[in-house]
């Protein structure tokens, strides 16, 4: 799902830079679990191969966030992404969730930060 | 790791993937056994691109629309499709003084000689 | 393959071993789940870069000094330095009609979209 769509005519982002939470992966000069990007503030969910899940924050461009914030449902492994930027650090406000995966009856489902 | 350089995609061990990145890349041109034509520097840091490079690309790899449409379509079907790769998206140059096949000493910039960012290609 | 991709320097086979170059990537806008938003076209041949860079580089390629370097280094050792990488060197746009998030039909040209050419980088 997205909280904004970046479709030529919907609201475009602002030009100035935008402000966002990363953490997983930041670029290697920013402080403070910060990047900043002319696009979009994103936060994802991703099922791991150990059972567990995966949340991510940080920065997408401009140019091709019409196709990373739509993303595809048949990626492998499950994940959910959502986009941001009406505010900096918007994304700490995104939580995807997924449905835990029911395996033989168990449910599994613990997220690492 | 080269695992880490062609896993892409869903690699195992997510933990161990590292994501693209600038990297070193000692040059030592003695090693290269050009220190028979290069008078200096003899050896510089040149560092390299390494490391995954998956969904979302992220904006300070400035991905371009195709490498973001092939990471997706990895993300589908790995074996299908590669995924996009972790290239220099910027490089500086470096000047050498050298002797030339004239036998002349001469002081020369080299264009993109040096990583000073990795991106997803 | 991957490990076609993967292999740098002195793989086994050199037969094997297929050199940068062009590929096909079918894009199909309906299977990535697009299809409630893109209205055409629905599929475009993107194409796709894969294939080792060894030594030496050809003119082609359009090798930048760095990747030059880079394959010297990992011709005198692949562990320690991964080969430079084939990566679109030259890519072009198409237009694809689509609805945006205010339900307007929108008609926008996306830059670097197809694959015109690959190098080493």
């Amino acid at each position: 799902t997205r909280k904004e769509d970046s479709g030529s005519t919907a609201a475009s982002p602002p030009q100035k830079k935008l402000f966002c939470h990363c953490h997983h992966y930041c670029p290697e000069e920013s402080k403070n679990n910060t990047c900043s990007t002319d696009g979009f503030c994103f936060a994802m969910v991703e099922d791991e191969d150990s059972g567990g899940q995966t949340f991510t924050t940080g920065c997408i461009g401009l140019e091709g966030s019409d196709f990373q914030c739509r993303d595809t449902p048949l990626s492998q492994p499950r994940r959910l992404i959502e986009c941001c930027t009406d505010q900096d650090y918007c994304n700490k406000d995104l939580h995807p969730t997924l449905p835990p995966l029911i395996k033989g009856g168990l449910e599994e489902g613990n997220v690492h930060h | 790791t080269l695992a880490g350089r062609a896993a892409g995609g869903r690699g195992h061990g997510k933990k161990a993937k590292s994501r693209c990145s600038r990297k070193a890349l000692h040059v030592n041109f003695k090693e290269l056994g050009w220190d028979d034509w290069i008078i200096a520097p003899l050896d510089y840091e040149a560092y390299h691109c390494d490391g995954v490079c998956d969904f979302p690309l992220r904006s300070h790899l400035e991905p371009t629309n195709h490498a973001i449409i092939q990471t997706l379509m990895n993300s589908m079907d790995p074996d299908a499709t590669p995924p996009s790769c972790c290239v220099p998206s910027k490089l500086s140059p470096i000047s050498i003084l050298y002797i030339d096949s004239g036998n002349n000493v001469v002081y020369k910039q080299y264009e993109d000689m040096v990583v000073e960012t990795c991106g997803c290609r």
